[in-house]
C-alpha cells in the first residue's frame, strides 16, 4: 500500500541566542532527523515524555512551525514546497485536533462559526444551503445536537468542546488528522467517549490519525502502530501488540513499566530527569539514564534499524537486552 | 476507636457562591489507621480535593466546612481554634499538592522553605535546621543537595520541585500525610520515581497516607483501601484489591471498565452514558441514577444510604438487603 | 546581568536622544516662528531679527538642532532670554526644592500606600477594605492642585502655623506634601491591594499555610515580596508624574521649584528655559527608570533573561 | 486564615444563550457602584449636550453687581469675580471635560490599537520600533510634553484633543501588544493557520474581537486621566481659551480669592472629582466584568 504521508529526515532546530551554560550547542534540537510513514486509514501513536519533541515534530509536519530541514510528502506531493493557494488547497487534506478544549476554541465565535471556518476559507460549498447542510451533518457525525449551532464554546463541557474541535477538523473530510493529546485534559469516562468517537469516524471516513499522547493506556487502545520518541528522536517504532508486549528499546521498557496498572510487574525506576534538550548527551541520547548503557552508547549514535520486520529500534544493545529481559521474566 | 488516627464523620463542605450554595462534599466519612494508605478516587469536580483540603481547614474562600467532624487524636479539627490548628498543620498532618510548578515560593531558596517549615514548629537554631534540611533533601533523592539548598525553585523540573515539597511535608515527621494528586502534573517515569519515594518514606517515617488521585493505576499501586467519590458523595468503600476484582457500585464498575489500557486493543471502550450533573441541579434521587444502567423508579426519587457489611460499603439500593461481600455475583456485569 | 545592564543603559541613551528630537520639534518646528512666539505679535522686525541672530535661529533647523544637542552634551542649556542667566544654573537651583518636596511626599506616600494596600488585601471584603478603597479611589480622582487649594483654605488659613505661600522652615513643607502625596498614596494602595490579592491566591501561599506558618509570616515573608514587582513598577513609573504633579503644587504654594520656574517661563514665553526644563526633566525621568529597571532585575532574576 | 479562593469554573449555563458581552453586562448590572457611576456619567453627558437649556444663566454674561456672590437661592453655586454664574459655568465646563476625554482617548485608542497589533502580530523590526516608541513615551511624564505641545500650539479645544490624544497612546499600545502576543499562541489561532487562514483573517476574525474588552477598559480608564490632564493644563493657563468655561481654569481663577470666597474653588473641584471618580469606578467595574482572567 502507498503511504499517504511520508516524513523524511525532518528537523526543527530552535536557535539559542545566549549560550553561557552550554559550550558548543547553539540550538535546541526539538526534532532531530525524524522519518516515518503513515498509511491510509491507520492510527499511528506517538508517545514520549514532555519535551521529547512529539508535538513539535507534528506541528512541523503540518507547517504550523516551519521545519529546518527534511521533507514531508503528502499524497505524493511535496507539502513543504507548496506556497500560497496551492498550500491552502493542500491543507484541506491534513488537519489537527488540539489538546486544550478551552484554548482551542475562540470564545467570541459561535459553534457554527468555529466549525464552518475551514469551509469558509476554502469556499468548499456550492451555496448557502449546502453549507448549512454540511455543518448540520458534521455536527451530527460528532454527536453534537445541531440545535446548539448558535451557542458559544463556554457553554459546553470539556468533552463537548473537544467534539466541536473534532467537527472543525473533519468538516472537509481530510485524509490525515494529527491529534495532539486530544484526551489528556479530560476525565476517564469522557476520554472513553472521545476515543470511541475518533474510532467511529475513522471507520466511516477512512481517516488516518497521528495520535500524540503521553498516556500509554490510551495509545495502547487506539493505535495500530506506535512511535516512541526521546529527546527529539525516534527510538523505537513497531506495531501496537509487538511494541507493548515485547518492547526492544530500554527506554520503551522503562516507560511501559512506569505506567501503574498497565504492565504486570513493578516499575523499573529510572534515575534522574530528562536531560536539557539544548545540550543533549552525546552518542545515544538515552545513555545517561539507561540501565544497560555500555561505553559504545556514549560515543556512537545508534541507527534506527529494522531487526524484526516492521519493528525499528535505535539501540546498540538490542540483542543482548532482549535476551536478558527474557531471562529476568523467567526467573 | 483508638486505633484510628484520623476520622472524618459526616463531613460536608459548602461553597457559598452568588448563584447559590454548592455542596461540594456531602456527608463523607472515612477513617485512617496508623501506617495505612487510604485512596480517594473520582473524576474532576467530585469533591476529592475539597475533602483533602477540609481536613486541615484549608477550604478555599467562598467554601466552608458546613457539617461533620474531623477527629484527629481525640480533637475535632473542624472546631479547633486557628492557633491550635496551626500547630497541627505541617507538624502532625502535612500536605503535598498537585502543582509542583506553582506550589513553591519562586523567590525563596528551597533550603529556606524547608527550614521555615521546621522552625515553625520546633525551636531549633539555624545551623541545626540547615543540617536537618540537607539531610531531607538527600533523603528525597536529590543529588547535589547543597546546591539545591541555596537555589530558588526557578530552574528545577517538576519532579525535583515535588521532591522538595515532599521533603518539606516530611520534615516534622507527620503522623498523616495528605497527598492531593501529587503526580498528576508529572511524566510517567518521574511519576514512578515519586510514587516509589512516597512509598519508601511512608514506611520509614511510619506515616499514614491519604492519597487523592483520579488515576486508577496509581490507586492500585499505592493504596490499601479506597473511597470512590461521585458528585460530592462517597459511593463506595472497599479494599484496593477488590476495586479491580469486584467493584459493586455501577459507577465504580463503569469507571474501571472505561480505562483505556485495560480494555481490548482496538475495540470500542465501554462508556458511562450521560455526564456528571452540575452541582446547581443535582438529581432528586440517587446522584448516579440518571446515568445508571440499573436505575429503578426508586433510585430516581430516593437517595440511597450506604449498605453492606464490614469494610465494603456501597451507596446503591441493589445492596440494601444483602451482605455486600457476598453479592459480587449479583453485580450484573 | 552585565549584558542586561549595558543593554538597558544604551536604551536609556537612545530614549534621551529621541526625546531631544521630539522636544526640539515641538518647541522649534511646530510654532513656525519661535521668536515671534517669544516676543509676541507686536514686536518690530528689527528686534525680531536681532533676537533671531542672537539665539542662532537664523540658521537652518538641522544645524540649530545639532548645535543645541552638542551644547547639551557639554551641559550648556543656553541663556535665559529674560533673566539673562545660564538655564542650567536656574534649573539646578530650582530642582533642589522640587526634589525635597517630591522625595518627602513620595516616601510618605509609598509607606502609607503599601501599608493600606496590604491591610485592605488581608481584610478583603470587610468594611475596612471597602472604606479604604473608597478613600483610595477618591484620592486618585482628586486633582492635586485642587487638594492644595482646599488645604490652603481649610488648614492653612485656619491654623496660622502652616504657611499658605512660600517656604519658611520645615513646617511649610507639610501642606504641599499632603497635597502632592495623596494621589500617589491612593494609587499605590490600590495596586498593592490588587497585587497582594493575586499573590495570596497562588498555590505557594497554600503551601506556606499548610506548613503551619502564621498568617503574618505568610503575608509578609511569602506574599509581599512576590507582590512587590508590580508595586515597584507603579512606584517607578509614577516618579515622572510626581514631578509634573509637584509643578502644580509648587504653583499653588508658591515654592520656587522647577515647576514654578517652568510655568513662569511659559507665561513669560522664555523659550530657552522651557526647552531646557523639558529636556532636563526628561533626562531625570529616564535615569530614574533606568535605576528602577535595574532594581527590578535585582529582585527578580527572570527579567534579566527575558531582556535578552 | 484562608487566602486562596476556589475556582468555580466549568459551570454550564442552564437555559438561555449567553454570549460574552451579555454575560459581562449581567455581571456589570450586579455591580451597584459601577451602575451608579454609569448613571452619573449618563447624567453628565445630558448636562453637556443640553447645557444651553439646562444652565440657568449664560455662562459668560458678566453682572458686576454679583461679584463673588456667595451661593444663594438665585445662584446656587454663587458667582465668580466677574459676576458670572458658577453653576452655569460648571455645566458648560462639562462639555470641555467630556469632549476632551472622549476625543483624545478615541485618537489614543486608534493609534494604540494599530501600533499594538503591528508590534504584537508581526514582531521583529516592527516590534522593535514600536516598543521603543512605547518606552520613550512612557518614560517621560505625559503632562510635561502636553505642556510643551500646548505652549507651541497655543491654547484651544482642538489643540487639547490633539495633544492629549497624540501623547497618551503608549499605554494602550503596550496592553494591546501584550494581548496579541498572548493570543497569537492560542490553539484556535493555530487551528486557523492549519485551515489555511490568512493573516488578515486572523487579525480581523480572531484578534480584534478578543482585544475589544481591553480597549473598552483602557478607554474608560483613559478618559479620567485625560480629564485630569485637561484640568491641570487649563489651571496652568495652557488649556482652553480664556472666556470658555473649564473646571480647571475656574479653579485657577478662584486661587486669588481663597481668603474671601472659599466656595468659588469648591464647586468646580467637586465637578472634577465626581466625573473622574465615576469614570474610574465604571472602569474598575468593567474590568471585573470583562476580565478574561476571571472567566473563560
Amino acid at each position: 500500500m502507498q503511504p499517504i504521508l511520508e516524513v523524511e529526515h525532518l528537523k526543527k532546530y530552535y536557535p539559542l541566542r545566549h549560550s553561557f551554560l552550554s559550550s558548543q550547542c547553539d540550538a535546541v534540537r526539538a526534532c532531530d532527523d525524524v522519518s516515518f510513514k503513515l498509511y491510509p486509514g491507520e492510527t499511528l501513536g506517538v508517545v514520549g515524555e514532555s519535551g521529547c519533541g512529539k508535538s513539535t515534530t507534528m506541528k512541523a509536519v503540518i507547517r504550523l512551525i516551519e521545519p529546518t530541514a527534511g521533507s514531508v510528502i503528502l499524497q505524493g506531493t511535496d507539502f513543504l514546497s507548496l506556497r500560497g493557494n496551492e498550500l491552502k488547497q493542500a491543507r484541506r487534506h491534513i488537519k489537527m485536533i488540539f489538546q486544550d478544549p478551552y484554548s482551542s476554541l475562540n470564545p467570541r465565535m459561535t459553534v457554527k462559526e468555529i466549525i464552518s471556518e475551514p469551509l469558509d476559507i476554502t469556499k468548499g460549498y456550492a451555496d448557502r444551503e449546502e453549507r448549512e447542510e454540511i455543518i448540520v451533518h458534521t455536527m451530527q457525525q460528532v454527536g453534537l445536537d445541531p440545535e446548539f449551532t448558535n451557542r458559544y464554546p463556554h457553554e459546553f463541557s470539556g468533552g463537548q468542546r473537544q467534539r466541536i474541535g473534532i467537527a472543525r477538523a473533519i468538516i472537509l473530510h481530510p485524509e490525515v488528522i494529527i491529534c495532539d493529546e486530544p484526551v489528556s485534559a479530560l476525565d476517564v469516562s469522557i476520554q472513553a467517549k472521545i476515543l470511541n468517537l475518533l474510532k467511529k469516524l475513522q471507520r466511516e471516513l477512512g481517516i488516518a490519525y497521528i495520535f500524540i499522547s503521553h498516556n500509554l493506556g490510551v495509545v495502547r487502545n487506539i493505535a495500530d502502530r506506535v512511535i516512541v520518541m526521546y529527546l527529539g528522536q525516534i527510538v523505537e517504532e513497531g506495531n501496537n501488540t509487538e511494541l507493548f508486549q515485547d518492547p526492544q528499546h530500554p527506554y520503551t521498557q522503562v516507560l511501559l513499566s512506569s505506567v501503574p496498572g498497565l504492565s504486570g510487574g513493578g516499575p523499573v525506576i529510572m534515575q534522574g530527569d530528562v536531560p536539557d534538550p539544548a545540550d543533549p548527551p552525546s552518542g545515544c541520547r538515552f545513555h545517561t539514564r539507561c540501565p544497560y548503557a555500555a561505553p559504545i552508547c556514549r560515543l556512537q549514535k545508534p541507527e534506527l534499524l529494522e531487526n524484526v520486520p516492521g519493528h525499528r529500534c535505535a539501540c546498540h544493545r538490542t540483542a543482548e537486552i532482549s535476551l536478558s529481559g527474557k531471562a529476568e521474566t523467567e526467573e | 476507636m483508638d486505633e484510628y488516627l484520623l476520622e472524618a464523620k459526616d463531613l460536608s463542605v459548602t461553597l457559598y457562591t452568588e448563584r447559590g450554595e454548592l455542596r461540594v462534599v456531602d456527608g463523607v466519612s472515612f477513617r485512617l489507621k496508623k501506617r495505612e494508605t487510604l485512596g480517594i478516587v473520582g473524576e474532576s469536580g467530585c469533591g476529592k480535593s475539597m475533602t483533602a483540603n477540609s481536613i486541615l481547614r484549608m477550604v478555599p474562600a467562598p467554601g466552608k466546612i458546613s457539617g461533620g467532624q474531623i477527629i484527629f487524636k481525640g480533637r475535632d479539627l473542624s472546631t479547633l481554634p486557628e492557633r491550635k490548628l496551626r500547630s497541627i498543620r505541617g507538624k502532625e498532618i502535612a500536605m503535598v499538592f498537585q502543582e509542583p510548578m506553582t506550589s513553591l515560593n519562586p523567590l525563596m531558596t528551597c533550603g529556606r522553605q524547608i527550614t521555615e517549615a521546621l522552625r515553625a514548629h520546633e525551636k531549633t537554631d539555624a545551623k541545626q535546621a540547615k543540617r536537618h534540611a540537607l539531610e531531607l533533601i538527600r533523603l528525597v533523592g536529590i543529588p547535589m543537595a547543597e546546591r539545591i539548598y541555596e537555589s530558588t525553585p526557578s530552574g528545577l523540573s517538576g519532579g525535583m520541585r515535588q521532591r522538595i515539597v515532599i521533603a518539606m511535608a516530611l520534615c516534622n515527621n507527620p503522623d498523616v500525610l495528605i497527598c492531593d494528586e501529587p503526580t498528576t502534573a508529572l511524566d510517567v517515569t518521574v511519576q514512578a520515581q515519586i510514587l516509589r519515594l512516597i512509598d519508601e518514606l511512608k514506611s520509614s517515617f511510619g506515616s499514614a497516607v491519604l492519597f487523592i488521585t483520579h488515576d486508577m493505576g496509581v490507586i492500585q499501586q499505592m493504596t490499601d483501601r479506597v473511597m470512590v467519590m461521585y458528585s460530592g458523595q462517597a459511593v463506595e468503600y472497599l479494599q484496593t484489591e477488590e476495586l479491580f476484582r469486584k467493584p459493586l457500585h455501577p459507577y465504580t464498575q463503569g469507571l474501571i471498565a472505561c480505562i483505556p489500557g485495560k480494555a481490548a486493543v482496538g475495540h470500542d471502550l465501554p462508556v458511562i452514558k450521560g455526564t456528571v450533573p452540575t452541582l446547581y441541579a443535582l438529581p432528586k434521587g440517587c446522584l448516579f441514577a440518571p446515568r445508571c444502567p440499573y436505575a429503578t423508579k426508586r433510585c430516581r426519587c430516593e437517595r440511597p444510604g450506604l449498605y453492606g457489611a464490614g469494610r465494603h460499603l456501597v451507596r446503591c439500593f441493589q445492596y440494601e438487603h444483602k451482605e455486600a461481600s457476598n453479592s459480587a455475583a449479583d453485580s450484573g456485569s | 546581568m552585565k549584558k542586561y545592564l549595558i543593554k538597558r543603559v544604551l536604551l536609556a541613551i537612545g530614549i534621551i536622544f529621541a526625546l531631544s528630537c521630539v522636544t526640539f520639534v515641538i518647541l522649534n518646528v511646530i510654532p513656525g516662528d519661535p521668536v515671534a512666539l517669544m516676543l509676541g505679535d507686536n514686536a518690530d522686525a528689527a528686534t525680531v531679527k536681532a533676537v533671531r541672530a542672537n539665539l542662532g535661529m537664523d540658521k537652518p533647523l538641522p544645524q540649530q538642532y545639532l548645535s543645541w544637542v552638542l551644547n547639551l552634551l557639554t551641559g550648556d542649556l543656553g541663556i535665559s532670554f529674560f533673566q539673562k542667566k545660564p538655564v542650567l544654573t536656574l534649573l539646578t537651583t530650582a530642582f533642589q526644592y522640587t526634589v525635597r518636596l517630591a522625595t518627602i511626599s513620595y516616601l510618605v506616600a509609598v509607606v502609607l500606600g503599601i501599608g493600606i494596600g496590604i491591610f485592605a488585601a488581608v481584610n478583603r471584603g470587610k468594611i475596612a477594605d471597602h472604606a479604604l478603597m473608597a478613600l483610595a479611589i477618591t484620592g486618585i480622582s482628586a486633582p492635586s492642585f485642587w487638594v492644595a487649594i482646599l488645604l490652603q483654605i481649610y488648614v492653612g488659613l485656619q491654623f496660622k502655623v502652616f504657611p499658605v505661600s512660600g517656604l519658611a522652615g520645615p513646617i511649610s513643607y507639610i501642606l504641599p506634601c499632603i497635597a502632592l502625596g495623596t494621589r500617589y498614596a491612593a494609587g499605590i494602595a490600590r495596586i498593592t491591594r490588587t497585587s497582594m490579592l493575586e499573590i495570596l491566591n497562588q498555590d505557594f501561599i497554600r503551601t506556606a499555610e499548610a506548613k503551619g506558618l502564621s498568617p503574618l509570616r505568610t503575608v509578609f515573608i511569602h506574599a509581599l515580596r512576590n507582590a512587590m514587582l508590580p508595586i515597584l513598577t507603579v512606584i517607578g513609573t509614577n516618579i515622572g508624574e510626581l514631578l509634573t504633579g509637584s509643578m502644580l503644587t509648587e504653583t499653588v504654594f508658591n515654592i520656587p521649584g522647577i515647576g514654578k520656574l517652568l510655568i513662569d517661563s511659559i507665561t513669560k514665553r522664555d523659550l530657552p528655559i522651557v526647552q531646557g526644563c523639558v529636556i532636563y526633566i526628561a533626562v531625570v525621568c529616564v535615569t530614574i527608570y533606568l535605576v528602577v529597571d535595574i532594581l527590578y532585575a535585582v529582585i527578580d532574576p527572570h527579567i534579566r533573561l527575558e531582556g535578552n | 486564615m484562608k487566602f486562596k479562593r476556589a475556582q468555580i469554573g466549568a459551570v454550564t449555563f442552564e437555559g438561555g444563550y449567553h454570549n460574552y458581552y451579555q454575560e459581562s453586562w449581567r455581571l456589570l448590572k450586579k455591580n451597584r457602584i459601577a451602575m451608579f457611576s454609569l448613571f452619573v456619567i449618563l447624567a453628565l453627558f445630558i448636562f453637556a449636550c443640553f447645557a444651553l437649556w439646562i444652565a440657568p444663566y449664560d455662562p459668560n454674561k458678566q453682572v458686576l453687581a454679583n461679584r463673588l456672590m456667595p451661593p444663594g437661592p438665585k445662584h446656587w453655586f454663587g458667582c465668580d469675580e466677574f459676576g458670572r454664574d458658577i453653576l452655569s459655568r460648571c455645566i458648560y465646563g462639562c462639555r470641555v471635560s467630556l469632549s476632551v476625554g472622549l476625543f483624545s482617548q478615541f485618537i489614543a485608542c486608534l493609534i494604540g490599537y494599530f501600533m499594538g497589533v503591528a508590534a504584537g502580530y508581526f514582531g521583529k523590526k516592527t516590534d522593535a520600533v514600536v516598543s521603543f516608541l512605547i518606552q520613550m513615551f512612557s518614560s517621560i511624564p505625559f503632562l510635561l510634553l502636553a505642556m510643551a505641545l500646548m505652549f507651541a500650539l497655543g491654547s484651544g479645544l482642538i489643540n487639547l484633543y490633539i495633544s492629549l490624544g497624540l501623547l497618551s497612546w503608549a499605554g494602550t499600545a503596550r496592553l494591546i501588544r501584550g494581548n496579541v502576543l498572548q493570543l497569537r499562541e492560542r490553539e484556535y489561532i493555530q487551528a486557523c493557520r492549519v485551515d489555511g487562514g490568512s493573516d488578515m483573517r486572523i487579525i480581523l476574525r480572531h484578534l480584534l474581537p478578543n482585544c475589544i474588552p481591553t480597549l473598552i477598559i483602557t478607554v474608560t480608564l483613559g478618559i479620567p486621566e485625560a480629564i485630569l490632564a485637561e484640568a491641570s493644563l487649563s489651571f496652568l493657563g495652557l488649556g482652553v481659551q480664556s472666556p470658555t468655561a473649564s473646571w480647571g481654569s475656574m479653579i485657577a481663577g478662584s486661587e486669588a480669592f481663597i481668603r474671601t470666597s472659599a466656595f468659588y474653588s469648591l464647586f468646580p473641584g467637586l465637578c472634577i472629582i465626581v466625573t473622574v471618580m465615576a469614570f474610574n469606578m465604571l472602569g474598575d467595574g468593567l474590568r471585573d466584568a470583562l476580565d478574561p482572567k476571571l472567566r473563560r
